[in-house]
């Protein structure tokens, strides 16, 4: 019912995009291997700092990129590593997610005569089957996004028993906060609120039903350092492989 | 034994009208000037297959009227936003549209590849995509107990997708028809899985691509190759990926995304970019 | 991370007993250096997988009595000959024997490489192979009337193929654990569909194969290599083909294919050339 | 049940091996491909012979050779080829073949404890399956190799009903005779007796039932022009991957 704010060394200079890239980071620490799709600036810094943090782990693989992307057989090479189990995090993103984690990267409306459409559901359909932990990523957090029902499953959240499913939706993180997903469930459960967020709010602006603890924490300020690191050396790579956004954001 | 063409012209009078053909994705080799010649040849009732997607070159002939069928992953120009051809074609209902995701596009490729009458996958199951898919197959895996796997495991069947034409741009080629694709190995899957490859080159190189073993490794064999011609910059305005090619004209294809948000503004852009042949720098 | 080891004992020591490993045909990269290493510290129990078939590296192992199964398309040893070592236990009777057909080992590798359950291919039907392997399955294709295909299309379904440890010796690698291998596309699936890689490579260039759209055209990326070491001449006595590299030592190998046929002989080879270290140019 | 003589233009000069290697060449005449696998001089002279005549039609792929080998893809590249259907014609051996056109290449005796055992099936399997013209190729034609049943099947030569079969058995060719072989019958029909060999021979020395017309020709000698061809620039070409082959016929 309540948040609880961080009492600890956080620091003061921390913009809004710190505190979701640490937040990401922290799901990212101790995982062997971490791909990152196109357009993903924010879990591009993630994993980015999850690997400065704990030196060298999880190896980054960032499509599109020079420095950072290793694949050399093709555009089904992304799809055969998380076939192969060597991708331990992924994201998605969708036009609308549901209570049950279905993803909608589809259409609005009839598909056939749909009121929006959007690029298609690329990999996302394998990627969410099989990465053990897929962190579903939308910024734009309201009843419109996070919908009861996804028109349109690209794919979803849960499968049936006798369907092999090693991977699936591990959370989902919102410019609002940051949900947990819980499989057993089959729901999101709320685990943290962005600082300058409420509950009241959270319970407002989503569409779908989700458990809601007693006590809910302020999604945690990273530290001086964290700071530091991602305003620095992370922002000079994020710049390369988005101008726009290091400008924007960091001032690059 | 690859035919070399004299010019794009030359090259689109070889794809049929109602040719299904494969286009690699934007960040890979995009034979723009070819899809531009397309569209001036006035190309009808095309199947258009992504692979795994496609942007600015396909969003150009839907544009034009020359599509009936898309087959894809996604279409998006990426930073540029959404499709605005597409995105238009699709809502007024203009498209048979056949969704799909991007490992089976590439399995029904592979199958095509090998020869097999299809691939089988895992994921898909539960989607809309397989729902709207009456074309493949949900079938057991036979082999479940002894993978150690609880339950039926059904996995999905992709038939075998086996393109008329594959198009693409690639940085060289040489005099015997060998093409240099390095790491966009999409372009050789896709040339080995289709019945015809017919794609233009940055420039053709004297020499046998074959002949050395780090150039012959990003090399697709001359067999697979039905005909090419020269044509410089034919990705313009996308980028050619690699560090020998060139980048993207962005200017170019934001004034695009922006334009060809109206029918009307499509229709200006292809007069001023597309339908004069004199603007095809490829043409000299 | 790919780990940079000293030696092919150090590497031959990842290798546990037991484990299926899957080989090269003799004609792409052998790593015979890290075979014989496997020699000496006296491996068991290997499961071989010829991809799609092995000669001399493998016959050494079967001799010197590391193996217990045997699972590949042929086994050969060329112009030089039957594998001697190799035919004398299938007459004894002493090995398990998973006799296959070249596609059908590289439907069951791309299989593990797509992380699917299994491959379809044609062929195989009413072959004494596929009587002998109760591991596959025949089913009917489900496409077959769409196809245009008569009669029910059996269709036979090889399970995915996933070795323990992918072993061979590549040109050259970077500091990176990028690792060079051509044309020779075999060892990038074995590497892909494999759980490890253990390998050896000629020299360790500096910076980064991947750099460059030629050389990394050609590249094993790190991610799938699990530890490597330099290995001057580590393919000899065959050769390393392509035109950077050497060829085999013919008067060698046809000493070896004649010694090798009794035991006794074949215990003088190893006596001689594999299991004293210091006979081993790549330990220095 | 006689030999008839050819009368026409036959060089003195010709070979027992041009004689075989014409003769092959000839089914090969307007093909678009040809594949040559490992170890095979003679059907690879007679692919570069009737390329040679035909003004670079088919175009020859030769495993193992550095100029002629087109293959980008590894391994599995030989076998996808045949499965597109790009290749129209191959050549298959066999320790024994029989009647059927089956062919061995494993065993003889039990499998589990053989009598003499093989380097394996190969592709054949695949291969004999997709590619409209495969020609078996058996220099030693003896009861012991032309067999009534063979003891393994690595390829049959038939298939049921039912099972996609776009390829299989064309010819057999042996070093005393060329047998055609009827899929609708299911068994080989001879063609032609070499030169020096007599009807009568080839039924002592063959351990299948087969087809035998009243008039049995000779194998066509070929001509100077062809054997100078082959005794020319086709030998220089084989002295490249088969030094042995054409020292010892060739002289080179």
């Amino acid at each position: 019912m309540t948040v609880e704010t961080q009492t600890g060394d956080k620091s003061q200079d921390a913009l809004p995009e710190d505190i979701l890239i640490s937040a990401i980071a922290e799901m990212l620490e101790g995982l062997g291997h971490v791909a990152i799709g196109a357009s993903s600036p924010i879990p591009m810094a993630a994993a980015l700092l999850a690997n400065a943090r704990t030196g060298g782990r999880p190896q980054v693989s960032v499509l599109g990129s020079q420095d950072h992307n290793f694949f050399t057989d093709g555009a089904k090479e992304l799809f055969d590593c998380a076939g192969q189990g060597r991708i331990d995090a992924f994201f998605l993103g969708g036009a609308q997610i549901d209570g049950q984690a279905n993803i909608n990267l589809v259409s609005i409306g009839d598909p056939d005569r749909p009121k929006a459409r959007f690029p298609g559901s690329f990999g996302s359909a394998h990627m969410y089957y099989v990465v053990p932990r897929v962190i579903l990523f939308r910024l734009e957090h309201t009843p419109r996004t996070l919908v009861e029902r996804v028109d349109y499953i690209s794919a979803p959240g849960l499968s049936e028993p006798g369907v092999f499913r090693p991977g699936g939706p591990y959370a989902l993180i919102t410019d609002r906060c940051l949900f947990h997903f819980d499989k057993g469930q089959g729901r999101f459960r709320l685990v943290s609120v962005h600082p300058g967020h409420t509950v009241e709010e959270i319970r407002e602006q989503t569409g779908f039903a989700y458990e809601e603890p007693d006590h809910v924490p302020e999604t945690a300020v990273p530290d001086r350092e964290t700071v530091a690191l991602l305003q620095g050396p992370i922002a000079d790579q994020l710049a390369k492989l988005y101008p726009d956004f290091a400008t924007r954001v960091y001032g690059r | 034994m690859t035919v070399f063409e004299k010019n794009v012209a030359a090259l689109a009078a070889r794809i049929p009208d109602g040719a299904k053909i494969a286009l690699p994705p934007d960040y890979s080799y995009c034979a723009n000037a070819l899809v531009r010649a397309l569209v001036r040849r006035r190309a009808k009732g095309l199947h258009l297959v992504g692979v795994p997607a496609f942007g600015y070159q396909g969003d150009l002939l839907i544009g034009a009227g020359c599509v009936d069928t898309v087959e894809t992953a996604a279409v998006t120009m990426g930073e540029y936003g959404l499709a605005p051809r597409f995105t238009a074609a699709v809502k007024a209902g203009e498209l048979r549209l056949l969704d799909a995701t991007c490992p089976a596009i590439h399995a029904g490729l592979q199958a095509a590849e090998r020869g097999a009458p299809f691939s089988v996958m895992r994921g898909l199951i539960g989607s809309d995509i397989l729902a709207r898919r009456p074309d493949w197959r949900v079938i057991d895996n036979p082999f479940a107990a002894q993978q150690g796997i609880e339950g039926r495991d059904p996995v999905v069947a992709i038939p075998a997708l086996k393109p008329d034409v594959t198009v693409f741009h690639a940085p060289k080629a040489d005099r015997f028809g060998n093409v240099f694709i390095g790491v966009r190995r999409e372009c050789m899957v896709m040339a080995h899985a289709a019945s015809q490859a017919v794609i233009t080159v940055e420039r053709i190189v004297d020499g046998n691509l074959l002949d050395d073993v780090e150039t012959a490794a990003g090399t697709i064999p001359s067999l697979y190759i039905t005909a090419l011609a020269e044509v410089a910059r034919g990705a313009w305005p996308q980028a050619l990926p690699g560090n020998q090619g060139y980048a993207a004209d962005a200017v170019h294809l934001r004034d695009y995304a922006r334009q060809a948000k109206s029918a009307e503004g499509f229709q200006a852009y292809l007069d001023a970019h597309v339908l004069e042949p004199l603007a095809e720098p490829a043409l000299s």
